[in-house]
């Protein structure tokens, strides 16, 4: 039954100093969701863009139902029906969902060229609602969450009848809930016929999807499995190249005392009566669905944007937090979800983003002292076994776990008793994942107090001593992790459950 | 885990060394120099490199504080009309009795409260761009002179006021002396302090500083201040060059100073770029127009130039750029992804 | 949740165009009752008519704000399409004034497509490209007029006719003011490319990956700009009778001035047609009353920059009190 | 690839510097020829081209070498520099139209001090700055003689209203004065001078304030400009709104400028002074001065060739200056023969 769809043979692509893909094989069959997987930098970003035509391969033949093609341009691969939703939403967040939809592919009217929106909205409507979305396409899309985005993205796929479709890290950017949404509207097109690429490193994608798998490695292809031949660690062997004895490693700390108290915190339409306690040695989750209020909240203990009730409590002490510094000073950190808006000025020195924070530190009434930075940067990005060649490496050419570890390597640059960390693991490969626990592990040992927010039940369970599920800006339960499963998390984050002791 | 050593010295290297857009910067100047010396029998004496610079001194203290606003990431269109108003209630303060020193004074003030005053309402107003809301001012401030001294001029200052603008100690310009200073204070401002580091940060990324603890907009306001307070003194030695004032002097000094920023290699993107580039850019643009004068070349004539010098200035800067790293058409987020791995 | 902020989103747009409005009102009544002619047929066509050249050129300024770009050097265009043409005309009485207004069509094209190539294909800022350019193009100015003017009686009937004369008894500025209007509402609003300039100021990223020609883009826009300069620049030289090398010197920062009101914001993306009508008029107003209410000459300018200050700051808290109270009255 | 493109940039950057520079430089020649220099307000105004022509065309005559400046913009800091530069070269005399009385005091006292004879023409510098000053006419005959004008064109009584240059201009706010000291004279008790209104000698701004002028004193019978920009508004203004022979213009303006307005009638008739002749006279004076010829002192005479004889005399600003004569009256009779000429 080998008939193909779409079939790449000996693909290789080279950038200046960089071998993206090397001799890279796959094959599509209709009607199949066939996924990608590999850590960051295995080359699955690239070798999409090669399927679109953004990029150009070096090398390697290229056939669409059996018959070769060559795909100059983006243009290219749309007429062969090739449609792709990116990673990073490339929507437009000014213009309306309908011509979010239609743009590069609009209805005008053969005579006059002009756009002929009532068709285009009536068309949009339609395609939405096939996908089960309900929003208005007249809207503006800066106004739509990420998941619905997302849908929008889909139906702009689904408005070219497009036969294969991409999906690049999907569920990236998803809560639960709207990946099962995703998972429903992905199997619907499969069963239409569509043939899906679906990029992840979401182990639960995999299991939940995909029909075939293709795993890349430092831009190397590994191989080609149906779902039936693949475990999960099978897979993480093929993804990593050797075994991850132990994903969360488990270590023991004694909770002691109460180091961080928050009491009735609450702002006005965003999240309200959010209360509970952290000890030191602890590893607090706060999980729930994205747009949960999460993030929030965590921003405004940080002191990014101010609460209008309730109070924080620093060992046993009130405290009033107006701005990010005085969290700091007062010892407290955040790990922002944006690695790279929030986190990192990519092109600055390792040393310069390290230091950012306590600048104070490593200057003498103002003046800096480069040298200790620098020492103080080695030990620090050393300790974290951040993969560098010296601190003058830009923060730009690291991969993303290298980055993340970087942040981490700026808060404790601060001496804080509590750190929060926000999707720590978010678009970190599995290697990387295991080194942030480890890390995590170390500074609990260390007596910091921390709080991870999470939206992957797996590691909430793996890492975690209590969890805090979150819903619709208020707290719906409190757990003992090691006493609690992820049914009881989801219900409660869904909203179906009553259980959780209280803080 | 990595036992391989991680470098904290970096060798001197030769490439990085010369490949400074300064050098190029150093090169024009030289030439200018030939040129003019070849151009005009006048040109190479002592009087012209000391009397030359008072030429165009004055607007370049604005340079300096401009440099630190646009690596902000910001601009500051109203630096004109700033010192139109601070001269005119300079003028205005003395003529109505107070004595110079403490007029003086009032002059710097005033300008820096302009400067506070834009800084605050891009601190209150975070939505706003600075183009907008100096444009506003521009017309505000110079407005506001034309309230004070409508159709009048005013001066008749104490002949020592005209030393600043005119004075000279050892035969160096008192003017190119306190600019000296001036230039180095804020060179080491830049380059030497957490203030500069914070003013790069702001410029390559505003939230990342927000997040990583840092009071930007604590920094925003003295850069703002700053740059108020330099209008003063470029007020304070305009006045004293031509004896008196009156509210339309100091006429699109910000597209000079602008000008002179850019050339001096500082990207208006925010971020890039050292104090040395503009200040050498200063002296560029005043010894070329100041040459070519000599030659009596025409006004129009010079617009070209210079106008021609700044955009094949910035196209080659941009040739250096693409060149060192792979094109990314906008944001930081895109080099992030091209160079992870 | 998120139907709620859509809305309020919207109020808070819809609310900005309607504020502007009622201010407009307002003004025009406190200057009515100081100055009864006002708002009379004449001076209303006299405001328009005065209006209508800046707001040409706002049209133009729009889309370049759209693609994030901006534009310093249309005084510098105005200048010298209008002394070209001029010349043209004082050599060749004869030349019909649709072929003088196409000449300096052309010539602002010329210009435009310089600064579009250095923008779009040397990514050279706008703001630097076009100081450059104002600089340049001021300079080549006063060498083809070699220092002259070209005054009135230099000027052939029709071509003074351009601005004076009428069509459908609508003054020939305006007239052709609102057909640039309906013109760049129906290109920017009812065809691919007009949308894809707003795609392009909202996203140049996604433009690559959903093929939108991004260079072409913004390189039409500036072309498109300085065509509409140098259309203002003839009509310029055909109202005041008289071409000189400084003329408009300065100018584009009224015009900006004039698109800040009208609530296009320099960040790109956005902006709309209604608005900036609402702008220019405003624009219009501050500079035709002010002089027929008695205010002192010296006042005017600082009156005019408050005006601007208030307009921008008013819009900000507008935006700002509307999203605090639908988040008051969210439910957690 | 990059590398050749970045040079060929570099190489355009220094050729942007060299061309012009040596195109132009052939601008200087040698030859020991004594150089007088002559500064105007700006460039691209044709009134100032005519001055210079004048003084060249004089400077020439007695066989010396003339330079001619002008900034690109009217302000008094680009003339500092201009003079400055004027100094290193050292020139012989320098002639400036001011645009500010007293800022160029300190760089024109700098000239002096190295023995450059420093004159002003047209618009005057203070008396401190200038040996002497070359006035186009006497303030005080143009300010009455415009309102003379203005009385016999409204027939002795009615509105009139004052257009002027921009608020700064030294000279146009002398005439104002003088304009209203001679309003004072019982004789024009039925003249009322309703309003002085500023142009800033842009086009756009002297209309609007002109349309408003006629729209806030609908009985305004007359309008006086002493600014070649705003009459030339002015008329324009007065011939579109067909208000000729309702609302008359008078004033200073260039003939080729108003020619149109004097012929239709908007506009009965002007006055100016020959600029040419302002820049010859000036350019007599200057070598009169800079050859110790004359001090400028009230009583100095010196010969202006072709037009005769000249006396310094006692400026209204404490200083001297040279007296060009009664300005010149343009009317229909005459515009023809004057409005190519400047």
């Amino acid at each position: 039954m080998d008939n193909y769809i779409l079939e790449l043979r000996g693909v290789s692509k080279t950038f200046p100093g960089v071998r993206a893909l090397d001799n890279v094989r796959f094959d599509l069959r209709p009607g199949e969701i066939h996924s990608i997987m590999g850590e960051n930098g295995a080359g699955k970003s690239t070798f999409i863009k090669i399927i679109t035509g953004v990029y150009i391969p070096d090398e390697g033949e290229m056939l669409f139902n059996g018959k070769p093609v060559t795909i100059q341009g983006t243009n290219d691969s749309q007429k062969l029906g090739i449609a792709a939703i990116y990673q990073h939403v490339t929507s437009y967040p000014d213009l309306s969902v309908t011509e979010n939809i239609f743009i590069g592919h609009e209805i005008i009217s053969k005579r006059t060229k002009r756009l002929l929106w009532n068709q285009m909205h009536a068309k949009a409507k339609d395609l939405l609602e096939q996908l089960g979305a309900s929003f208005d396409p007249k809207i503006r899309m800066g106004t739509l969450s990420v998941a619905q985005q997302q849908i929008v993205e889909i139906a702009k796929a689904l408005s070219v009848h497009a036969k294969v479709i991409i999906m690049d890290e999907p569920t990236a950017a998803l809560s639960n809930r709207e990946s099962e949404e995703l998972y429903r509207i992905t199997k619907k097109l499969r069963d239409d016929g569509v043939a899906v690429i679906f990029i992840s490193h979401r182990m639960e994608d995999f299991e939940r999807l995909a029909d075939r798998v293709t795993v890349l490695r430092d831009a190397q292809y590994i191989g080609t499995w149906d779902k039936e031949e693949m475990d999960h660690d099978r897979l993480v062997m093929a993804m990593v190249g050797r075994e991850i004895t132990q994903m969360f490693p488990k270590r023991e700390v004694t909770i002691k005392k109460e180091i961080f108290r928050v009491e009735g915190l609450g702002r006005h339409g965003v999240f309200k009566d959010i209360s509970f306690t952290l000890h030191q040695g602890e590893i607090l989750a706060l999980t729930g669905l994205v747009g949960a209020g999460r993030t929030e909240v965590c921003e405004s203990i940080y002191g990014i944007t101010p609460f209008d009730e309730g109070s924080l409590w620093l060992n046993g002490k009130h405290i009033t937090i107006g701005h990010p510094h005085e969290a700091l000073a007062k010892g407290i950190g955040y790990l922002p979800e944006d690695r790279l808006g929030q986190g990192l000025i990519l092109d600055w020195e390792l040393y310069k983003n390290v230091t950012l924070p306590v600048l104070d530190k490593f200057s003498q009434n103002g003046v800096l002292d480069t040298l200790s930075e620098r020492e103080r940067t080695k030990e620090i990005i050393e300790l974290l076994a951040v993969k560098a060649t010296s601190v003058f490496d830009k923060a730009a050419t690291l991969s993303g776990g290298n980055q993340q570890k970087l942040i981490v390597a700026k808060l404790l640059t601060a001496d804080l008793k509590v750190i929060i960390l926000d999707e720590p693991t978010k678009g970190v490969d599995v290697g990387a994942k295991t080194a942030i626990f480890n890390i995590m592990g170390d500074l609990a040992l260390r007596g910091y107090g921390i709080i991870m927010v999470s939206s992957e039940m797996v590691e909430v369970l793996g890492v975690s001593d209590r969890t805090v599920v979150m819903k619709e800006g208020r707290i719906a339960a409190i757990f003992e992790t090691a006493k609690t499963t992820q049914e009881q998390i989801l219900r409660a984050a869904l909203g179906t459950s009553e259980e959780g002791l209280d803080a | 885990m990595t036992e391989r050593k991680l470098l904290t010295e970096r060798g001197f290297s030769f490439k990085r060394f010369f490949l400074q857009w300064e050098w190029l910067l150093v090169l024009i100047f030289l030439l200018i120099h030939i040129i003019n010396s070849f151009l005009s029998p006048y040109y190479l004496n002592v009087g012209t490199f000391v009397r030359t610079p008072m030429t165009f001194l004055d607007k370049s203290f604005l340079v300096l504080p401009m440099t630190l606003v646009i690596i902000l990431g910001n601009i500051d269109i109203s630096v004109g009309s700033t010192v139109a108003l601070s001269s005119v209630v300079m003028a205005t303060a003395y003529n109505a009795g107070i004595s110079m020193p403490v007029a003086m004074l009032i002059c710097l003030a005033t300008a820096t409260f302009c400067g506070l005053f834009n800084g605050l309402i891009l601190v209150r107003f975070k939505e706003l761009p600075a183009m907008i809301v100096t444009l506003a001012t521009l017309t505000l401030y110079r407005g506001i002179a034309y309230i004070i001294l409508e159709d009048q001029a005013s001066g008749n200052f104490p002949d020592w006021f005209s030393f600043l603008g005119w004075g000279s100690v050892l035969g160096i310009p008192f003017m190119l002396i306190i600019f000296i200073i001036c230039a180095v204070a804020f060179g080491f401002l830049l380059h030497k302090t957490t203030f500069g580091r914070i003013v790069y940060g702001m410029g390559s990324n505003k939230k990342t500083c927000l997040y990583s603890g840092i009071r930007t907009d604590k920094i925003l306001l003295w850069v703002s201040i700053l740059t108020g307070l330099m209008a003063g003194f470029t007020a304070l030695f305009l006045t004293s060059r031509m004896g008196s004032t009156r509210p339309n002097v100091a006429q699109n000094y910000e597209l000079e100073v602008i000008a002179m920023v850019v050339l001096g290699g500082v990207s208006t993107a925010g971020g890039k770029g050292r104090i040395g580039g503009p200040i050498l850019a200063i002296f560029i643009i005043g010894f070329l127009s100041y040459g070519l004068g000599l030659v009596n070349i025409s006004a129009q004539i010079l617009l070209i130039i210079i106008g021609t010098l700044l955009i094949t200035s910035v196209m080659v800067l941009n040739m250096r750029i693409s060149g060192k790293r792979k094109r990314s058409g906008f944001g930081s987020h895109e080099v992030g992804k091209n160079l992870t791995r | 949740m998120l139907n709620l902020r859509r809305n309020l989103l919207l109020r808070a747009e819809r609310f900005r165009d309607f504020g502007l409005l009622v201010f407009i009102i307002v003004l025009s009544l406190v200057i009515q009752v100081r100055n009864p002619t006002f708002l009379t047929l004449s001076n209303i066509n006299t405001l328009l008519v005065n209006a209508s050249i800046l707001s040409i050129l706002a049209v133009g300024m729009m889309m370049v704000l759209i693609i994030r770009g901006i534009d310093l050097s249309i005084g510098s265009t105005i200048a010298l399409s209008g002394m070209v043409s001029a010349l043209t005309v004082s050599l060749y009485p004869t030349i019909h004034p649709v072929l003088s207004i196409l000449e300096g069509v052309l010539v602002g094209a010329v210009v435009g497509t310089i600064i579009g190539l250095l923008v779009s294909k040397f990514n050279v800022l706008p703001i630097i490209a076009t100081m450059g350019m104002m600089n340049i193009v001021r300079g080549l100015t006063f060498l083809v007029s070699g220092g002259k003017w070209i005054s009135a009686y230099q000027m052939s009937v029709p071509f003074k006719k351009i601005a004076t004369g009428s069509i459908l008894g609508i003054n020939t500025l305006i007239f052709i003011a609102v057909v640039i209007y309906i013109i760049f509402y129906y290109f920017i609003n009812h065809t691919r490319t007009g949308r894809q300039i707003y795609a392009v100021g909202s996203n140049p990223e996604a433009a690559k990956v959903s093929g939108i020609p991004k260079t072409r883009i913004i390189w039409m826009v500036y072309i498109f700009m300085g065509a509409l300069a140098g259309l203002a620049g003839v009509l310029w030289v055909s109202r005041f009778a008289s071409a000189q090398g400084d003329t408009a010197v300065g100018y584009e920062m009224g015009v900006i001035a004039a698109c800040v009101l009208g609530g296009i914001s320099l960040a790109g993306g956005s902006g709309k047609i209604s608005g900036l009508i609402l702008g220019v008029i405003l624009f219009g107003i501050l500079n035709n009353a002010l002089p027929l209410i008695n205010v002192s000459p010296f006042w005017q300018q600082g009156i005019q920059g408050a005006v601007i200050l208030a307009a921008i700051i008013i819009n900000v808290l507008v935006k700002r009190s509307n999203e605090r109270m639908a988040l008051r009255h969210r439910v957690v | 690839m990059k590398k050749m493109v970045l040079y060929t940039l570099m190489l355009l950057l220094v050729a942007a510097i060299l061309i012009p520079a040596t195109l132009f430089a052939a601008g200087v020649q040698e030859g020991g020829k004594e150089r007088h220099a002559f500064v105007f307000k700006n460039t691209g105004n044709p009134y100032g081209e005519k001055q210079m022509d004048g003084f060249r065309i004089g400077i020439e005559e007695q066989g010396y070498e003339a330079i001619l400046r002008a900034p690109d913009l009217p302000t008094a800091e680009a003339q500092i520099q201009i003079v400055e530069q004027l100094i290193s070269q050292n020139v012989k005399s320098i002639t400036i139209t001011g645009n500010d009385y007293d800022a160029l005091e300190p760089v024109l006292k700098n000239a002096r001090k190295a023995g450059i004879a420093v004159l002003s023409a047209d618009s005057a510098v203070n008396p401190a700055s200038r040996s002497t000053h070359i006035n186009q006419a006497d303030s005080e005959m143009i300010g009455r003689t415009l309102i003379q004008a203005a009385y016999d064109m409204v027939g002795g009584a009615g509105e009139i209203a004052i257009l002027s240059a921009t608020s700064q201009a030294s000279n146009q706010n002398l005439w104002i004065e003088w304009m209203k000291k001679e309003l004072t004279d019982p004789k024009y008790k039925d003249i009322k001078l309703v309003r002085v209104a500023y142009g800033d000698d842009l086009r756009d701004k002297s209309v609007a304030e002109t349309e408003a002028l006629l729209r806030s004193y609908p009985k305004l019978k007359c309008i006086i400009a002493p600014t070649t920009v705003g009459i030339a508004a002015a008329g324009k203004v007065i011939t579109d709104k067909n208000l000729i022979g309702k609302v008359k213009i008078t004033g200073l303006g260039l003939p080729s400028e108003m020619a149109e307005y004097i012929e239709n009638g908007a506009c009965p008739y002007m006055f100016l002074w020959n600029p040419i002749d302002v820049g010859y006279l000036a350019a007599y004076a200057a070598t009169a001065v800079s050859s110790k010829k004359i001090t400028g002192a009230v009583g100095d005479t010196f010969d202006a060739n072709r037009l005769g004889t000249y006396k310094v005399v006692k400026a209204s600003d404490g200083g001297t200056e040279v007296l060009l004569g009664p300005p010149f009256k343009f009317e229909p009779s005459n515009i023809a023969e004057w409005k190519t000429v400047y």
